[in-house]
């Protein structure tokens, strides 16, 4: 039951700033008319204003990489961190690309059954969430809730897949320029990404210019194009990007489906395990090599 | 602890001795025993020297069955059925492929699941337990044996995993407990020559000859074994050994649940001693041991 | 106006595939000319980027070359490269654009022969999918359009 | 009181006249101006569109000139002079082109957007329905205000009450044969917001290196929804964009939150998310004021409802003028 | 605006045939950038070059893109002459229109539009080039080598000879390694002693040459051309300055033990040289074995010591040296005879191993060169070779073959019937392999002169029996199941890298296999490199090999150091990887991706948030220019200097906007 365990999360944190454990939790607090919004907590009054219940939909590990953390953590402080399952993940993947050193952490892992309806943009459970193996975060230093109060959420989270896989090709282009035309290059899916860390994108580069500035088609598609690859076997799942989204753009399509064929080509599932080399930057003698003539 | 017990042909017939003694030995350890109903011949060497899906399946089948008995594991006194069906686990968890076509031999699909156990294993480690000594009624002092292998019970490593497969020394220890004396000797592993001993008796009389001799020369009184088939090559025809290689041995080989069993204060007759054919009740007396 | 033949952009690392295009004219190995060859060390050089700006400028298929498992110059760069282009298939495809269209090979530097089969497949496939239209259409103003000359034929 | 059936003949009118016709429509769910090609498809089913007349009248992507370095070589282009109306846009929206006026026709006149401008009627449906991020009265608009408007429609029972605001408003009317009609129109709805910023330009002058920046700002990670979907929000960059030997050049909107903004010189003057954050209320609170004698909010709220980390304009307005 | 000349070659025919060398030159001058296009005969010629150094100086260009041949020939020849005539050689570029062009088309339009493509595309190349200057990285003229065996004392030699000062760092008290064990040697029986020992000598001599033994490598700094090799050296605990080598402390020691040169067939005192012959010829205190050290009595070495050499303080040293190529002779190992309990786990007395009997056989060995049986002390008359201990043996050896056990068994039977003429030797084996000058007439000499039988099988089991070893195996050839009963057993145990050499491979960043095997850096083009730029390898350390090979392996690493320390600074090619600083997030990807271990970490203080963070950096000593960090790059930190981002962005873009020639 989510009060019993906003009550046990808003002790602990009470506690851990307190005993000078860390010097901020990252939490969720009440968003002005409904909803849930990201709550620094830096003093062991402010738990009070923690709250946990089905709308804390936001992963908030991309904080990790920005101010004020970035100076508590440099300066050899901790920063603690509310997470879900899906949060868990991409801290971890942060910690394994050497974003974040994983003792400068403390992760607050809470058992979730799952955010609700609409509440990663999209309209229904959110996908994540049907597909979710990680009700139970993994790596937390302290967990809250009960493992066996997590219900499965009944749904097909390969749905959007199989719609898309069934097109033809042409179908499929279509589809995806309708969708991409629609793309405002607010970049609130970038910034939305926890591990979208870089200083500078890709997309701020015009010499060369691989990604076409203006949100034209052209330039939509490539940014897609590449954030794609830039996520594909990284992407978690979180959905922040698809949420984030103003145009109600699923972002995460495409990383998501990458990410799925890594894991059936390799055998790597991101944000599992923090002393893991992230695939990309390895690989193996007897790695599929079927495609290639 | 509750085993799903594969007696194997032998123990029906050749061996009634050695079945014997196995259900007395674990009676006393506490072990309960409870025959797998339905249990088939495990093919053993004739089986899977004809064709690997019989000699897989035949032991798969019964272990199927023991599975749906919900013990600790299976537990098997002959070496021969031991390593086939270790075999049959091994084989069905080696090849998904291959577990399909047991399955559609058996009409079920089995796992390859049931632990395996052999006789010595669990007897060893009863003994190495405390509690083993109170067991012990006659301390076998004085007796000198040869612990004696064979060829299955520790090969092929990667299927039986029983113990080194040169140098076990399970049987060496369990013979200790009970205060005899393991002689070492070369032969504990060579093979007997069972599977030849129709088709070329030469050659399993030689083997077999080399055992009991070596055995002999290193000071042994007896050959513990640990098979039915080891057991009947170099019991059964001790005769013809001496005969046929012209030297005069006349050496007893014991089933070592018989003399674990003895240890334990069993008669010779509840043990069987008097069905081998060098009766080693003179050897006995002549060592002390009164039965 | 002849029909527009395929274009094929084929990117080369410089110790295997581009040395066997190399054989392939010193042996006089006669292939088809839509293909135009950009060196590079290493296939492990090859960034998804290059591809996908391939596309955008007109290419119908796109061909990388690499050394052999196991005879990289450097080692292992093929293999690095080997994870990201299959995964570049995938996303190609799921974009709506015919993963054919991107090949990928190990051609050693002996093997003129290969490149020469190589790059004849590659139009044939370009061909029977026919010109890559999705880029072209949303090329807008940067479309460029064709230009002709004249040989001064002697 | 105008029937909504002759309010639609009118637009079928303006396109008969050649006007080009933008109207809230919905795409996939998602409410939107958009150009229409027949009335029906208009939706009004919102309180506000996610984007703004700022797409129509200062696009998110609009080219300046071609370049060809193998032909023509560069020449600049115009876009088409096709008369626009826009129906169905809400009074914030009208009364934030007000202000974009006073900024980008002051004595440097944005010629482009002068020119569409002129040719375009905003035909404003005053507001029915309001939500918690309303708060355009705290801002000195309202759900019935006419301001930047051409002509206000405010509904009235079934239909609407019709006013020509502007002299442009009136004559389009009489063009396309609508009547005004001032009868009273329904009641405007209520706002829940209100926001007390007492003396906010004065604490604004006084408080640039307030550490109190950092703290409102904690929330927000630069993305560009904010900027994007703000109806007067209106920095832009300039691209160039080439293929082969073709390029174009491009006016893009860019946003004071991104890391990379006016840093074409290769520096960032703004270090850091909470000087970003800050330029962005400046800008609208206490330079606009200084500048065009107008703060550049007026009150849509859209920068709360979408933002994707709950950053409240009002609650930090607030908070900065109650920080010491 | 670049000013940029292209230079059409027609070579001959060979282009001028098939590709419109006018038309292309033409269609060149109209590109942006090209302020000068010409077609010539022979650009390779001395009047085409001096063509274009003309036209460099004349037009003031900025580039020049060669269209002839491939770059892979002619490239170095341009860029030489784009130097020699002031411009900066990675402002050259080669159009291949002739192996990628002419030669395998047959189509004039079609081959003179790709021909013009292809231009276009490397004047863009060019355009987009940046000025490099070759990476001088200062040498230290020296050079170190790892291991006192015959392979590091040939390395060492030939490299002192040549002039450059060399290291030898030996682990035990003597250099020699594993030769200095052996008797006579195959395939021509010449002394093993008598043909190592002067080149230990020369080696100890040697002006240019200095030794550390009882040293080990403690740690490695820095890169190709500036090794910075921390070497410890262990206490001797003689003063070798003092020690006359009188050998009295040996004497008089009280403490034994097995003896580590004599494969424990005999003793050896805890104050020792390990052989007669040993360099250098003065004593060290194992102060495992020394009693003072273990039971704090004794002192007796010093009592008699007439130098007064023996100092019981003496302490392991740390010296650092700098040197600018390291040659790694490490040796081998044989595999633990224990591992194979068919053949009585290493626990009969009368089965030993090869090295065991070439101490055996030498004269100077345990038993004075006279064969016993351990047991007895007999002349063992029946001796039975087991080749393939371990070698090829893939259930619980190794997979590989060791390659010298053939050539050897064949010589210690050989020996053994040359000493014991009366005896019977027998030698099982898989495959004889004696592919080597003069190896197969050897192994027959064996069979024909010397009566060794061969027996095709393995052995299958041995065990002791009325003070004989009974050998139980099968002759595959006859289908016979045979048994020995031998008086001795020599088993040709497997050889594998020699123990804390994977230690060592991690101090040198070089790789290694799951047997110890250091790796080269390219199994057939580079095999005495390694991955480490200024690493090499020779020797048995990379495999198992011979003498001969052994030491023309030395020789080819010695050649490789020389190369590199032959000029006071090395120079490499400056397409190397670099990173922006300003814009690496230091996720490391790169460095993970390096096969070099090129990329270091550094700092960099961010703008933005005033944080030292750490970002990577490329050592352009290291780097080999592959690239393939760059594409892990995001935000696209890294770039590839000649084949940089923009230049290969330009080059795919200059193909937009298809071309026609008409014929």
């Amino acid at each position: 039951m989510a009060s019993d365990a906003e009550a046990q999360l808003r002790e602990k944190v009470k506690d851990l700033l307190a005993r000078g454990k860390v010097k901020l939790v990252l939490g969720y607090g009440k968003r002005s008319g409904g909803g849930v919004r990201p709550l620094f907590t830096k003093l062991p009054d402010d738990a009070e204003r923690l709250v946990w219940n089905d709308q804390c939909a936001p992963n908030l590990a991309g904080y990790l990489t920005r101010e004020p953390c970035l100076g508590i953590m440099h300066g050899g402080g901790r920063v603690g961190i509310v997470a879900k399952g899906c949060d868990v993940r991409a801290i971890v993947g942060l910690v394994q690309e050497k974003q974040v050193k994983r003792e400068a952490v403390h992760v607050i892992g809470l058992v979730c059954d799952g955010i609700a309806a609409g509440g990663s943009g999209a309209a229904g459970v959110p996908s994540k969430c049907l597909e979710c193996e990680w009700h139970t975060p993994p790596m937390a230093d302290d967990l809250i809730g009960d493992k066996a109060a997590v219900a499965p959420r009944a749904g097909d989270a390969l749905a959007d897949d199989k719609r898309i896989e069934g097109m033809t090709d042409e179908e499929r282009w279509q589809f995806w320029t309708a969708l991409f035309s629609r793309c405002i290059k607010c970049y609130a899916c970038r910034q939305a990404c926890p591990l979208c860390y870089c200083k500078e994108c890709i997309t701020e580069k015009s010499r060369p210019q691989w990604i076409a500035k203006s949100s034209t088609i052209r330039g939509n598609l490539a940014y897609h194009f590449i954030r794609a690859m830039h996520l594909a076997g990284r992407c978690i799942g979180c959905e922040e990007c698809r949420r984030a989204c103003p145009v109600g753009i699923p972002v995460d399509l495409l990383s998501r489906f990458l990410t799925r064929r890594v894991e059936e080509a390799f055998g790597y599932k991101p944000g599992r395990d923090p002393a893991e080399e992230p695939f990309f930057v390895t690989s193996k003698e007897n790695d599929p090599d079927d495609f290639i003539r | 602890m509750r085993y799903a017990f594969y007696p194997g042909c032998s123990l029906e017939s050749s061996a009634k001795e050695y079945r014997a003694s196995t259900v007395l030995v674990a009676r006393s350890l506490g072990i309960e025993l409870e025959e797998i109903p339905g249990w088939i011949c495990c093919g053993s060497t004739p089986g899977h020297m004809s064709d690997k899906l019989v000699g897989i399946a035949l032991p798969a089948h019964t272990l199927a069955a023991a599975a749906k008995m919900g013990t600790e594991g299976v537990l098997v006194s002959c070496a021969s059925c031991y390593s086939r069906l270790r075999a049959a686990n091994h084989a069905v968890r080696a090849s998904e492929a291959f577990a399909n076509q047991v399955a559609l031999a058996l009409g079920e699909r089995y796992a390859g699941d049931v632990p395996v156990y052999h006789m010595l294993e669990i007897v060893a480690k009863a003994a190495a337990a405390p509690g083993f000594e109170e067991k012990i009624k006659r301390r076998l002092k004085g007796l000198k044996v040869a612990s004696y292998y064979g060829c299955l019970l520790v090969r092929p490593p990667d299927i039986t995993g029983f113990d080194d497969q040169e140098d076990p020394q399970t049987l060496d220890r369990v013979v200790a407990a009970l205060g005899a004396e393991p002689i070492a000797w070369r032969h504990k592993v060579e093979c007997c020559g069972a599977a030849l001993a129709f088709t070329h008796a030469d050659v399993a009389l030689k083997l077999s000859g080399e055992i009991l001799e070596d055995a002999k020369s290193s000071g042994a009184d007896a050959v513990v074994v640990a098979c039915p088939l080891c057991q009947s090559n170099l019991d059964l025809r001790q005769r013809n050994i001496e005969r046929f290689l012209g030297i005069d041995l006349e050496v007893p080989v014991i089933y070592f649940t018989q003399l674990v069993g003895l240890a334990f204060g069993y008669s010779a007759g509840q043990l069987g001693l008097g069905k081998h054919m060098v009766n080693p009740v003179p050897l006995l007396k002549r060592r002390g041991i009164h039965v | 106006m002849a029909v527009t033949r395929p274009r094929i952009v084929a990117f080369l690392c410089n110790w295997c595939s581009y040395a066997g295009a190399d054989l392939a004219g010193t042996t006089r190995i006669k292939y088809r000319a839509d293909v135009r060859v950009i060196r590079v060390p290493c296939s492990g050089r090859v960034d998804p980027a290059f591809i996908l700006k391939a596309f955008e400028t007109g290419a119908d298929a796109v061909l990388v070359g690499g050394c052999h498992p196991g005879d990289c110059h450097y080692v292992r760069g093929n293999l690095n490269a080997r994870r990201r282009f299959l995964v570049l298939r995938h996303l190609l495809r799921y974009m709506g654009i015919e993963e054919e269209r991107f090949q990928v090979a190990w051609c050693s530097a002996a093997e003129g022969a290969k490149w020469a089969r190589l790059v004849n497949e590659v139009c044939e496939i370009a061909e029977k999918l026919g010109p890559l239209k999705g880029f072209k259409s949303i090329a807008g103003e940067l479309a460029t359009p064709e230009k002709e000359i004249t040989l001064s034929g002697e | 009181m105008t029937a909504k059936r002759d309010i639609l003949r009118a637009i079928e009118a303006a396109r008969a006249k050649g006007y080009v016709v933008f109207a809230p429509t919905r795409l996939e769910g998602i409410p939107l101006l958009a150009e229409i090609e027949e009335p029906l498809v208009i939706d009004f089913d919102h309180v506000l569109t996610v984007n703004t007349l700022k797409d129509i009248l200062l696009p998110r992507c609009e080219r300046l000139a071609r370049l060809d370095v193998e032909g023509s070589g560069i020449d600049p282009t115009g876009d088409r002079d096709a008369a626009i109306l826009v129906f169905g846009s809400r009074p914030c929206d009208a009364a934030a082109l007000a202000i974009l006026d006073a900024i980008l026709l002051g004595e440097v006149r944005d010629a482009r957007y002068e020119r569409r401008r002129a040719k375009t009627i905003i035909m404003t449906v005053a507001c029915s329905t309001c939500d918690d991020a309303c708060f355009c009265t705290s801002m000195g608009y309202g759900p019935h205000d006419g301001t930047g408007s051409d002509v206000l429609l405010v509904p009235a029972g079934g239909g609407y009450s019709v006013a020509g605001v502007s002299e442009k408003g009136k004559a389009f009317l009489s063009a396309v044969g609508l009547k005004e009609d001032t009868g009273g129109g329904d009641a405007p709805p209520v706002l829940s917001r209100k926001v007390e910023t007492g003396d906010l330009k004065a604490w604004l002058d006084a408080n640039f290196d307030n550490p109190v920046w950092r703290d409102v700002s904690e929330n927000c990670v630069s993305c560009g929804t904010c900027y994007y979907l703000c109806p007067t929000c209106h920095c832009f960059d300039i691209t160039d964009e080439t293929g082969g030997a073709r390029g174009e050049r491009l006016r893009i909107w860019d946003c004071c939150s991104f890391s990379d903004f006016t840093k074409m010189a290769g520096h960032q003057p703004r270090r850091g998310r909470h000087a970003r954050y800050r330029q962005r209320v400046m800008h609208k609170f206490a330079y606009c004021p200084d500048n065009v004698g107008k703060v550049a909010c007026v009150g849509d709220g859209r920068c709360i409802r979408h933002c994707p980390y709950g950053v409240d304009i009002c609650e930090v307005l607030s908070k900065l003028v109650s920080t010491k | 605006m670049a000013r940029i000349g292209v230079f059409v070659c027609w070579c001959g025919s060979n282009i001028a045939s098939t590709v419109d060398v006018k038309a292309v030159a033409d269609a060149a001058a109209k590109f942006p950038g090209v302020a000068h296009a010409v077609e010539y005969k022979y650009m390779c010629s001395d009047p085409g070059q001096a063509m274009i150094r003309q036209a460099i100086a004349d037009k003031r260009l900025t580039g020049v893109v060669v269209a002839a041949c491939s770059p892979r020939m002619h490239e170095p020849t341009f860029r030489r002459l784009a130097l020699s005539a002031g411009l900066n050689p990675y402002f050259v570029e080669m159009a291949n229109i002739r192996e990628h062009c002419s030669w395998v088309h047959d189509d004039r339009p079609l081959a003179t539009t790709k021909a013009i493509e292809t231009v276009k595309m490397l004047v863009e190349k060019v355009r987009r080039a940046s000025p490099l200057e070759p990476i001088r990285v200062p040498v230290t003229r020296k050079a170190m080598v790892v291991g006192g065996g015959i392979a590091g004392i040939q390395a060492a030699l030939d490299i002192a000879n040549a002039g450059v000062d060399v290291i030898l760092v030996e682990r035990s008290p003597s250099i020699g390694g594993h030769m200095a064990q052996l008797d006579e040697t195959f395939p021509t029986l010449d002394c093993s002693q008598c043909i190592l020992t002067p080149k230990m000598v020369d080696l100890a001599q040697h002006p240019r040459a200095r030794i550390y033994t009882y040293a080990e490598v403690e740690e490695v700094k820095g890169f190709v051309g500036n090794f910075r090799v921390t070497v410890r050296q262990k206490a001797k605990t003689i003063d070798h300055a003092k020690c006359t080598a009188c050998g009295v402390c040996i004497e008089k020691c009280p403490a034994s033990v097995p003896s580590e040169f004599d494969c424990g067939l005999a003793t050896r005192k805890a104050v020792y040289v390990p052989f007669p012959q040993a360099v250098p010829a003065k004593p060290v205190i194992d102060r495992g074995a020394c009693l003072w050290f273990t039971k704090g009595r004794c002192k007796v070495c010093e009592k008699f010591c007439p130098a007064g050499a023996v100092s019981f303080a003496d302490k392991d040293s740390l010296v650092e040296e700098t040197v600018g190529a390291i040659v790694v002779a490490t040796g081998f190992d044989l595999i633990d005879r224990g591992l194979y309990g068919e053949y009585g786990y290493g626990k009969l007395a009368d089965c030993i191993d090869g090295l065991q009997f070439e101490r055996m056989l030498s004269a100077s060995g345990p038993t004075g060169g006279k064969l016993v049986k351990p047991t007895s002390g007999e002349t063992p008359k029946t001796v039975v070779f087991v080749q393939c201990v371990g070698s090829r043996d893939d259930s619980k050896g190794l997979p590989y073959c060791s390659r010298v056990c053939c050539m050897y068994a064949a010589k210690h039977a050989m020996l053994f019937k040359h000493k014991v003429k009366d005896g019977r030797a027998y030698i099982f084996y898989i495959d004889i392999r004696a592919a080597g000058k003069g190896y197969e007439e050897f192994v027959k000499r064996a069979v024909d002169e010397d009566r060794v039988v061969y027996l095709r099988g393995r052995v299958s089991r041995m065990f002791e029996k009325d003070g004989c070893v009974i050998v139980k195996g099968a002759d595959t050839l006859s289908g016979q199941q045979v048994e020995i009963k031998a008086d001795l057993v020599v088993l040709a145990t497997a050889i594998t890298g020699s123990e804390g050499v994977r230690d060592l491979a991690g101090k040198l960043r070089i790789g290694f296999d799951q047997y110890g095997f250091l790796s080269e850096a390219h199994p057939k083009l580079r095999p005495v490199e390694t991955n480490t730029p200024g690493v090499f390898l020779a020797g048995a350390c990379q495999a198992p090999k011979d003498i001969p090979d052994t030491v023309s392996q030395a020789g080819a690493a010695a050649s490789k150091v020389l190369g590199l320390l032959s000029s006071p600074e090395l120079v490499r090619e400056p397409l190397v990887a670099s990173v922006d600083e300003a814009i690496c997030i230091g996720c490391f990807a790169c460095e993970n991706t390096c096969p070099y271990g090129a990329v270091e970490h550094g700092l960099r203080k961010d703008a933005e948030t005033g944080l030292e963070v750490e970002v990577a950096k490329v050592n352009p000593g290291i780097c080999e220019g592959c690239g393939a960090c760059v594409p892990v790059c995001r935000p696209k930190a890294m770039d590839l200097k000649g084949y940089s981002e923009e230049q290969i962005y330009s080059e795919i873009n200059a193909l937009s906007g298809r071309l026609n020639v008409k014929g």
